[in-house]
């Protein structure tokens, strides 16, 4: 208790940040999992001492952001651990640690568990006739990237994690308490650097591509789902099967902490996840028989096929269906920096269609100006405005033709922050709002608000380059003010008025439909 | 008068640099400021200027009016205040020839059955008509510092504590509002930061000084985080007859948002923005800045083929709007045309 | 001399001791408009108006300059003109900058005797009109900056080290290849970043690779940084030094001059030049008609915004417009066609009259003009009162005051229609036709500011060219190409050049042909200038070269070729050329024997040599400052023989027969205040008062045969 | 002064200005009636007009004519009150009663100045019906060289759109004549709608030829403006709920009315628009929101 009061009573981020990055360089991994465990240990023993249900709603503890008001700052995960549990490390008799192992193995077994009951629902299909939206995947579990305030769950994670030896990422800067729930990571503060290069737990062209997505550098749904499977074809390349281990089992155990690894450089995106799962399914079908070397040749084909068809050919399909609704005169209202929507403009453009596009864009990201230029290299006419400024020049617009990050089974469509409000004016001014997607981004999920799963962008990016930022410039000093950088919106599927999709056009109440039928034709 | 001639070169000056300034786009005016400037000024041209009746005083007003508010058609506030002036003088006009107050009303259909003969004229001249103005004046002016803490004194009458609050951009008026309210109630505020010019920030961290739980996000975020406000809270340039808005741009958005959560949607704007026009010539109350804003100049040769647009202002249509507090209490959008006719008269609409 | 002194002593302790706070409040800021040019890049449009008065979307460009003065906090503006200063006085008494009211007090300085902002300078250093700081722009210069920051900068460093630095330059960020870039003004410059500090300046224009003084990275400076994404607003603050530098440099004609001049030998004047870098603001000279077009369109997109045309800055009743959506501004009763679409970045000026079914984009329409049916404008700038019958096409092209189109005219891309001119009916002019009223030989009779092309083979073009060519202009057409023909290819060259900016051809061009196209901004495209040793060189070897010249009787134009190699060998601009060769010259009498001899001597032995050379001098005598340098070398020469002062007049008359030399050149030149004491004495010697007062009186009978 | 004469006088006035309005011609000839009318007491004079004001709406059963008999009526016992003398008051009422009618005459003028700034340039505007004030509106906006197209139903039964139609082909206006069933069709494309009304009733609603509300209902659907302009003499002291609350005598035609078949099967004329489908009324009292119209009716019956 008394630590715990110290802690929450501590001052400014930076100064209890700086000693636990100071111990991440010093500290050998070795070092590092005995500290994790005394820390789990201790947090046990607090456990013990108050009851479960009480914990999240305690004021100042350090997950959870308690409702209501919110305490100046919170502790991210692993520093306050180190910071919390030097002292007690030294000293430590042999039976705790035996303790401790036995609590671990019981918790792996437990993981194990809802390992398994996760992996069902990939595995549904396989059972023939079975629509995939049966219990199994009613019951699946909660990720862990959006249960933050729950201290078990991060528990889990931590766990998970240490026993994949991957590096738990801390939190940065307060957050805002309706998205308490959800991750907040700094872009100055990469995962990697508290991690061991090379690291012997991950694979180097994992670490990049880790990189590529927490910095940025990789955008957009599609962008990031092909470097992903690039990644993994290198993977599976290098890969040999240690001997008295089976491939199909081995591999999946392998590639599992490269995944989390980049779960915690940055959330996966539905593309992903579905991509995941087809390559798990992928591994898991091959028959025990095939020699290593044809295994592998297998895997490389389907991963191949998949970007091709899924994603290539997709795209295809789309902007041909696409086509038929962009017609002469057209004033195409888009939003941000879609890959398939660009696409799909650029081939219309090159079909002969004269038409023009407002390009609206959004601080802090601007993805916009890439969209832009784009389109004017391609010789088509533009005209660029800010999100706040659709009102003023919706009227003129006649059709509005908006990318997805994913669609949920209840018909509402995940994208970049912005898109729902879009859609939201065009219908004020009756325009019809196009959405275009591959059904490679369908998924299971459903989600009413933007709330419950989302992801928070680095909050610094809201301060204004230039003078102008000199306001927000050190908002982290100031203890009742937060920065919401919010990645998603989900838009209603009220306000779309139809999908295009490489099946062709649909209403995005269908979406369900249509993962039946994909997952029937599996 | 002794010396009235270089008092009028320097009045003219005065008014010129005026006039020049809100051409400049106004540096940061304020419209409270553009109005006590414009009031003052006005006096002024009573105080020096040479009228010898009601009559030539209305037409000089009306000229210098004219020239004032043309410089600067968004800044709605300084016709106002012309209008304003102008109904004074018509009201101590109508006064000392002992006419009664509610005689000289808009015109109605009462009137055009009662009344006797047509229009009145102002050409008798009346020596203590150029103080009683002054003095009108002067109490306009006083009513002006007023406004903003009248309507903070309203706040406590429409916040309770824990809810959520959303504004957009900076308004001193919401301003002065939330902060009278957070005195006593404990609430949370997030602010749409209102690109390009991010005044929100400016407005959140102000806000977060006082211990008000404040948010800042990206205009992209307003309709995402709607469904979790209570009430939307905002301020405005200038409120048409019709009981719409012209705000800063994103307001339109924040209304829609609110509309489609049903979430109240309640204006602080201060009686002298209320301005007697029709959104008819929404074009001119549109107000274009620099390109600059929100592509830079290095963008290089994309620029010469595309176009940029950076309004200034939306229009917000009075269905969307709950409620109107100003100085005088709260109304709702369809009752201003009634304090409209009641501010001005009907004939000085177009100056 | 000041200058200097002051830079030394301010070296050492000044910049130690920091400024004292309470400082005296700075005096009310001054600038210094320079109405005009100094070349001909604008002929034929400039010849109906002066180029500060050419409207851009229909306000002339000397008001954007006044407006940004005024807006930016000046108090007092001195607007110096020389061409055509009559109509630009005219015009600022009727514009509001003259009223009584206005917070910029604009005073016009008028005098013929300007050939270069070097004079304009000299002058404001004679009437010693600065007090402090001040604003140099040019009167075409369209600006939004708000220069305070940089001027709080300029004004700290002066402070801080006692007035080393003279200037700070004002630059905007933006990025190669930008339209509002002009390939001719395209710089390239060395600063230290963290004082701002210019290190070297050079001009990019028709450079392959660029070459960077080693010292430049030697030097103790460790943060040199080389920039290419700036854009010269041609808006400098100056301290009053350098009006006094120019002053004691009298062959600095250019601001460009000047700072080469300055960042060359800084080690001896001990002056530095700074630089502000802004990237919100925007700031344009229009120096060809490339910028006009990008300018002009870069107001009607706003981005001189507060100076849109609906702000109506200049209080002119008949220059309100309406601002409505795509950037599209009327003026009062505007009257269009059923069918007619004004599509995008349009201006229309009042009492305009369209016809129905016109399509009109990125287009200017001034002022009561008249547009037939179905004509599509696209990039076209119309002024005031033109009229357009039906079925016209106008592609970028500039149609000048009261010019007519006949209809289905169909203009391509660059033409220009100068005032009053008419074309068509049922013609399609070539891209980059010029036509005016005035044909382009009479220029050398109405040649008031006086310039390059003098008289390339005038004599054949008198006998043609009298009525209007139809091939050329259309059946009821007006007006004279002004392409001319066949055996003066480059001067066709030089024309369209001069007026589109050098993008149009931007192949090879010979150095003639650069020289008449780039006016007097020419020398900057050269590089820096060379050592001394290397001009004494030069001189022997020009020496030698006439002797055998001389000797062997070799023709002017080998001559001219040896010299001229000689000039690259040794790397030696035209300006030193000019010294040296008339140096030479004049001593060359001396050279052949004995060192004294008497005045009528030495003529009887100068002037037949004069005669034959006279071909190698106008070769090289051609732009404004070749005449000022011969004269001042001659004069320097007379300075070092005080026995020949008496046979200067007869030199000069010689030099002014043959036609090497003149008139207006000579009478400046005597005319200049600022001569040494010797030199003044020279003036007073009466041979050459007679001479000068022969002038004098030539000029006028000359100018008033002009009248009739 | 008989009924024949009456219905006489109230014919004429139709007939010799077919642009007055029917609540003017109503007017006129009341006025005549009063200057005709033997009387010597208010009371008396009160109750011959109410008989007069009933055989004018039994000639023409529009609202426009009870609008403008209330209105006399009303004008009347305003006028009484201030005048004791009977005679005197008499004369007072005539004189104010011809001023009155000169000022009406003005108001349609006055109208189209407020209105026709609110149609832009290039805009395409729908209209309903015949209607003289926005006729006239119209007018306005083409004299001040806006180039803009219209959209008129034909209106059935009586075709009153094909009469407007060619008034405004005179003013050289683009327009297209349009069915009755195809207003949902062409909402999308035009960016205005303006309708006459007969009257405009107490809640700011109005009442107006047949087909008017769908109009109104189909531009809210689109979010686009719907505009009425109507003389402030159409402002009728009423309040109906909904198309049932109409009362019949408005409904159909006098005529229809008289031979006393069942409604049922006949065709109502008009039918009602509520107030919350109404952008701005356009008056000659100026630009009023609908809540502002109650506000006139208020200020003058109470």
């Amino acid at each position: 208790m008394a630590e715990r009061g110290g802690r929450s009573g501590a001052g400014p981020l930076p100064s209890r940040e700086t000693p636990s990055d100071g111990q991440a360089q010093e500290l050998s991994k070795e070092e590092k999992l005995q500290l994790r465990k005394e820390k789990k240990q201790q947090k046990k023993k607090r456990r013990d001492e108050k009851g479960q249900p009480a914990e999240p709603s305690l004021p100042g503890h350090p997950q959870g952001q308690p409702p209501g008001a919110a305490p100046p700052m919170l502790a991210p995960v692993p520093s306050e651990g180190l910071a919390g549990s030097e002292k007690p490390a030294v000293g430590k008799s042999k039976a705790e640690l035996r303790a401790e192992r036995r609590a671990k193995q019981e918790a792996d077994r437990a993981l194990k568990q809802t390992k398994k009951v996760e992996s069902t629902p990939a595995a549904a299909p396989a059972k023939p006739r079975l629509p995939p939206s049966e219990p199994q995947s009613m019951v699946k579990r909660v990720p862990d990237h959006v249960q933050v305030d729950d201290p078990a769950a991060q528990r889990r994670l931590a766990k998970k994690l240490e026993r994949q030896q991957v590096p738990l990422r801390p939190d940065y800067g307060a957050k805002v308490n309706l998205f308490s729930h959800l991750h907040q990571y700094s872009r100055k503060r990469p995962l990697t650097q508290q991690m061991s290069i090379p690291s012997t737990a991950i694979h180097p062209a994992v670490v990049r591509l880790g990189l590529q997505y927490s910095q940025g550098l990789l955008n957009g749904s599609n962008a990031r789902c092909l470097a992903l499977l690039q990644v993994f074809r290198q993977v599976i390349r290098d890969y040999s099967t240690p001997p008295s281990e089976e491939l199909s089992r081995d591999l999946v155990a392998k590639l599992k902490p490269y995944i989390s690894f980049l779960n915690q450089c940055r959330p996966l995106s539905a593309s992903m996840g579905n991509a995941i799962k087809y390559l798990k399914k992928e591994i898991s079908g091959l028959s025990s028989t095939l020699r290593e070397e044809e295994a592998k040749g297998k895997l490389q084909g389907s991963i191949e096929g998949y970007v091709r068809e899924k994603i290539h050919l997709a795209a295809e399909a789309i902007s041909k269906y696409a086509f038929e609704k962009i017609s002469d005169r057209d004033v195409i209202l888009v939003y941000g920096c879609s890959s398939l929507v660009n696409r799909t403009l650029c081939d219309a453009y090159a079909n002969g269609c004269a038409f023009r596009v407002i390009v609206v864009d959004s601080r802090p990201r601007l993805e916009g100006r890439d969209t832009l230029r784009r389109l004017v290299r391609k010789g088509i006419r533009c005209t660029y405005v800010m999100i706040s400024a659709i009102s003023y020049v919706l009227p003129e617009v006649s059709k509005v033709l908006l990318g997805a990050h994913a669609l949920l089974a209840n018909g509402s469509v995940m994208s970049r922050v912005g898109t729902s409000q879009i859609a939201l004016v065009s219908k004020a001014y009756n325009v019809p709002v196009l959405v275009c997607c591959e059904t490679y981004k369908f998924c299971e999920r459903v989600q009413t608000d933007s709330f419950v799963s989302n992801e928070l962008d680095d909050p610094d990016d809201l301060i204004m380059p230039g003078k102008g930022g000199a306001q927000l410039r050190n908002w982290k000093e100031n203890s009742s003010l937060r920065l919401l950088n919010l990645v998603y919106d989900v838009t209603p599927p009220e306000l779309v008025d139809l999908v295009i999709t490489d099946l062709g056009m649909i209403p995005c109440t269908s979406v369900p439909v249509v993962l039946r039928v994909k997952n029937v034709e599996q | 008068m002794p010396g009235a001639p270089e008092k009028e070169s320097g009045l003219s000056e005065q008014i010129e640099a005026f006039v020049a300034r809100l051409k400049r786009g106004g540096e940061r005016l304020s419209s409270e400021e553009a109005a006590r400037q414009t009031v003052g000024l006005l006096r002024k041209i009573i105080g020096h200027g040479r009228w010898g009746n009601a009559g030539d005083l209305m037409v000089l007003i009306r000229k210098e009016g004219k020239r004032m508010t043309v410089a600067q058609p968004s800044e709605t506030t300084v016709g106002n205040m012309v209008r304003r002036v102008l109904k004074i003088i018509r009201e101590e006009y109508g006064r000392l020839r002992g006419r009664s107050e509610e005689s000289d009303q808009q015109e109605s259909l009462h009137k055009l059955l009662t009344s006797g003969g047509l229009s009145e004229d102002f050409s008798t001249p009346y020596p203590p008509l150029r103080a009683n103005v002054i003095e009108a004046i002067s109490e306009l002016l006083i009513e002006l510092e007023g406004t903003t803490d009248n309507i903070a004194m309203q706040a406590l009458e429409h916040i309770h504590s824990n809810e959520v609050i959303m504004t957009i951009g900076y308004s001193r008026t919401v301003e002065a509002f939330l902060k009278e309210a957070a005195r006593k109630r404990k609430f949370h505020v997030i602010v749409a930061e209102c690109a390009p010019f991010c005044q929100g920030h400016e407005m959140a961290v102000r806000l977060s000084k006082e211990e008000i739980e404040t948010t800042v996000m990206s205009d992209a975020a307003i309709f995402a985080v709607m469904s979790r406000v209570n009430k939307v809270i905002i301020g405005t340039k200038t409120i048409l007859a019709n009981g719409a808005l012209i705000a800063v741009s994103g307001t339109h958005t924040l209304a829609l948002a609110a509309k489609h959560h049903s979430t109240p949607l309640i204006v602080c704007a201060p009686m002298f923005k209320l301005s007697p026009q029709f959104p008819n010539e929404e074009d001119s109350f549109y107000k274009f800045v620099s390109p600059q804003e929100v592509l830079p100049f290095t963008e290089g040769e994309i620029l010469s083929k595309i176009n940029v647009h950076c309004p200034v202002f939306d229009y917000v249509p009075p269905e969307l709007i709950t409620l109107f507090i100003s100085n005088i209490g709260g109304n709702a959008p369809s009752y201003i045309y009634r304090l409209m006719s009641e501010l001005y008269h009907p004939d000085d609409h177009e100056l | 001399m000041a200058a200097r002194g002051s830079g030394r002593r301010g070296a050492g302790p000044g910049g130690a001791r920091g400024p004292d706070p309470q400082e005296e409040p700075p005096p009310p800021l001054q600038a210094v408009l320079v109405a005009d040019s100094f070349n001909r890049r604008f002929f034929p449009v400039s010849k109906d108006r002066p180029r500060v008065l050419l409207p851009l979307a229909n306000v002339a460009m000397i008001d954007y300059t006044l407006e940004f003065l005024t807006a930016t906090g000046v108090e007092e503006t001195f607007v110096f003109c020389c061409w055509k200063s009559a109509e630009i006085k005219e015009h600022l008494h009727k514009s509001k900058w003259c009223r009584c009211t206005s917070p910029n007090k604009v005073r016009i300085v008028t005098s013929d005797l300007y050939r270069s902002l070097g004079d304009v300078l000299r002058d404001v250093d004679a009437k010693s009109l600065v007090r402090s700081d001040f604003l140099l722009v040019s009167g075409d210069v369209v600006s939004n900056i708000n220069i305070s920051t940089a001027l709080e900068e300029h004004r700290m460093r002066r402070k801080l080290d006692k007035n080393v630095s003279v200037m700070t330059m004002i630059f905007k960020e933006s990025s190669p290849g930008h339209r509002a870039r002009c390939q001719e003004d395209d710089i390239i410059l060395a600063m230290d970043s963290t004082t701002n500090r210019v290190l070297h300046y050079q001009r990019t224009q028709e450079l392959k690779r660029f070459r960077f003084p080693m010292s430049l990275f030697q030097s103790n400076i460790e943060t040199v940084e080389v920039r290419h994404d700036l854009l010269d607003c041609h808006i400098s603050i100056c301290s009053p030094q350098v009006a006094e530098l120019f002053t004691d440099n009298f062959d600095y004609q250019t601001r460009d001059d000047f700072v080469r001049g300055l960042l060359v030998n800084e080690e001896v004047l001990g002056n530095q030049i700074h630089m502000h870098v802004t990237a919100e603001e925007y700031g344009a000279r229009v120096s060809n008609l490339l910028m006009y077009e990008a300018v002009c369109s870069d107001i009607i997109r706003r981005w001189v915004y507060p100076m849109t045309p609906e702000m109506n800055f200049t209080d002119d009743e008949t220059q309100s417009y309406t601002h409505s959506k795509h950037n599209i501004y009327r003026g009062a009763e505007v009257s269009l066609g059923h069918g007619s679409v004004l599509d995008e970045n349009v201006l229309i000026g009042q009492g305009t009259v369209i016809g129905s079914n016109c399509s009109i984009t990125n287009s200017v329409v001034g002022q009561n003009c008249k547009i037939g049916d179905e004509v599509i404008l696209d990039g076209a700038f119309l002024w005031n009162g033109v009229h357009i019958a039906d079925r016209v096409e106008i592609w970028q092209s500039i149609v000048c005051d009261e010019a007519e189109v006949k209809e289905k005219v169909k203009l391509n891309p660059h033409c220009v229609l100068t005032s009053q001119v008419v074309v068509g009916p049922k013609i399609s002019l070539p891209a980059g036709t010029v036509i005016s009223l005035h044909s382009p030989d009479e220029e050398e009779e109405d040649d008031d500011e006086f310039s390059d092309d003098s008289g390339v083979n005038k004599e054949e073009n008198k006998v043609k060219l009298k009525g209007y060519n139809k091939a050329e202009v259309g059946s009821e057409g007006r007006g004279y190409l002004w392409k001319a023909d066949d055996e003066n290819e480059a001067d066709e060259e030089e024309q369209r050049q001069s007026l589109w900016g050098p993008t149009l051809n931007l192949e090879e061009e010979s150095e003639t042909e650069s020289d008449l196209s780039l006016g007097s901004e020419q020398p900057d495209s050269r590089t820096v200038s060379p050592q001394l040793d290397d001009v004494k060189v030069f001189q022997n070897e020009v020496l030698g070269t006439l002797q055998r010249g001389e000797e062997e009787n070799i023709s002017c134009d080998n001559l001219v070729l040896e010299i001229n190699s000689l000039k690259y060998a040794y790397n030696i601009g035209l300006k030193e050329v000019m010294q040296v060769l008339s140096k030479v010259v004049m001593e060359f009498p001396l050279q052949q024997l004995g060192t004294e001899l008497d005045p009528q001597h030495y003529c009887v032995m100068l002037i037949p040599l004069l005669k034959n050379w006279s071909p190698v001098f106008k070769n090289y005598i051609k732009r404004a400052s070749d005449h000022l340098d011969a004269l001042s070398a001659i004069e320097e020469f007379f300075l070092e023989h005080d026995g020949l002062h008496t046979s200067i007049a007869k030199v000069l008359m010689t030099f002014y027969q043959l036609e090497i030399l003149a008139e207006e050149m000579i009478l400046f030149w005597f005319s200049q205040r600022d001569a040494s004491d010797k030199g003044r004495q020279l003036r007073k010697n009466q041979q050459l008062q007679k001479f000068i007062q022969w002038l004098k009186e030539a000029e006028e009978e000359s100018s008033e045969g002009d009248q009739d | 002064m008989n009924e024949a004469e009456l219905i006489e006088a109230f014919k004429a006035q139709m007939r010799e200005d077919p642009d007055v309005a029917s609540a003017v011609a109503a007017i006129r000839a009341l006025l005549e009636f009063l200057k005709r009318d033997k009387g010597e007491t208010i009371q008396g004079l009160r109750v011959n007009l109410k008989n007069a004001i009933e055989t004018l709406s039994g000639v023409d059963s529009s609202v426009a004519v009870s609008s403008g008999g209330e209105l006399f009526l009303r004008f009347i016992s305003l006028t009484s009150l201030e005048y004791s003398d009977y005679s005197k008051c008499k004369e007072i009422m005539i004189e104010r009663g011809e001023l009155f009618l000169r000022r009406i005459s003005l108001s349609r003028n006055k109208i189209a100045k407020l209105c026709h700034t609110f149609i832009k340039d290039g805009a395409r505007i729908l209209t309903h019906a015949y209607s003289r004030v926005v006729l006239r509106v119209l007018k306005a906006a083409a004299e001040s060289k806006k180039r803009f197209s219209v959209y008129i139903t034909e209106s059935q039964p009586d075709q009153a759109g094909q009469k407007m139609a060619k008034a405004l082909s005179k003013l050289n206006v683009p327009v297209t004549v349009i069915l009755d069933a195809a207003v949902g069709y062409i909402m999308e494309k035009v960016n205005l709608v303006i309708v006459g009304a007969e009257g405009v009733v107490e809640s700011g609603g109005i009442i107006n030829k047949i087909g008017t509300n769908q109009m109104a209902v189909c531009a809210k659907a689109q979010n686009k403006p719907f505009y009425v302009v109507a003389e402030s003499f159409k402002f009728v002291r009423l309040f109906p709920l909904n198309q049932q609350d109409v009362p019949d005598k408005f409904k159909y035609k006098a005529d229809t009315l008289k031979t006393n078949r069942s409604l049922t099967e006949e065709h109502p004329w008009i039918d009602y628009t509520s107030p919350s489908l109404i952008t701005l009324l356009f008056t000659d009292l100026g630009v009023l929101t609908p809540s502002a119209v109650s506000d006139e009716l208020i200020k003058l019956y109470l």
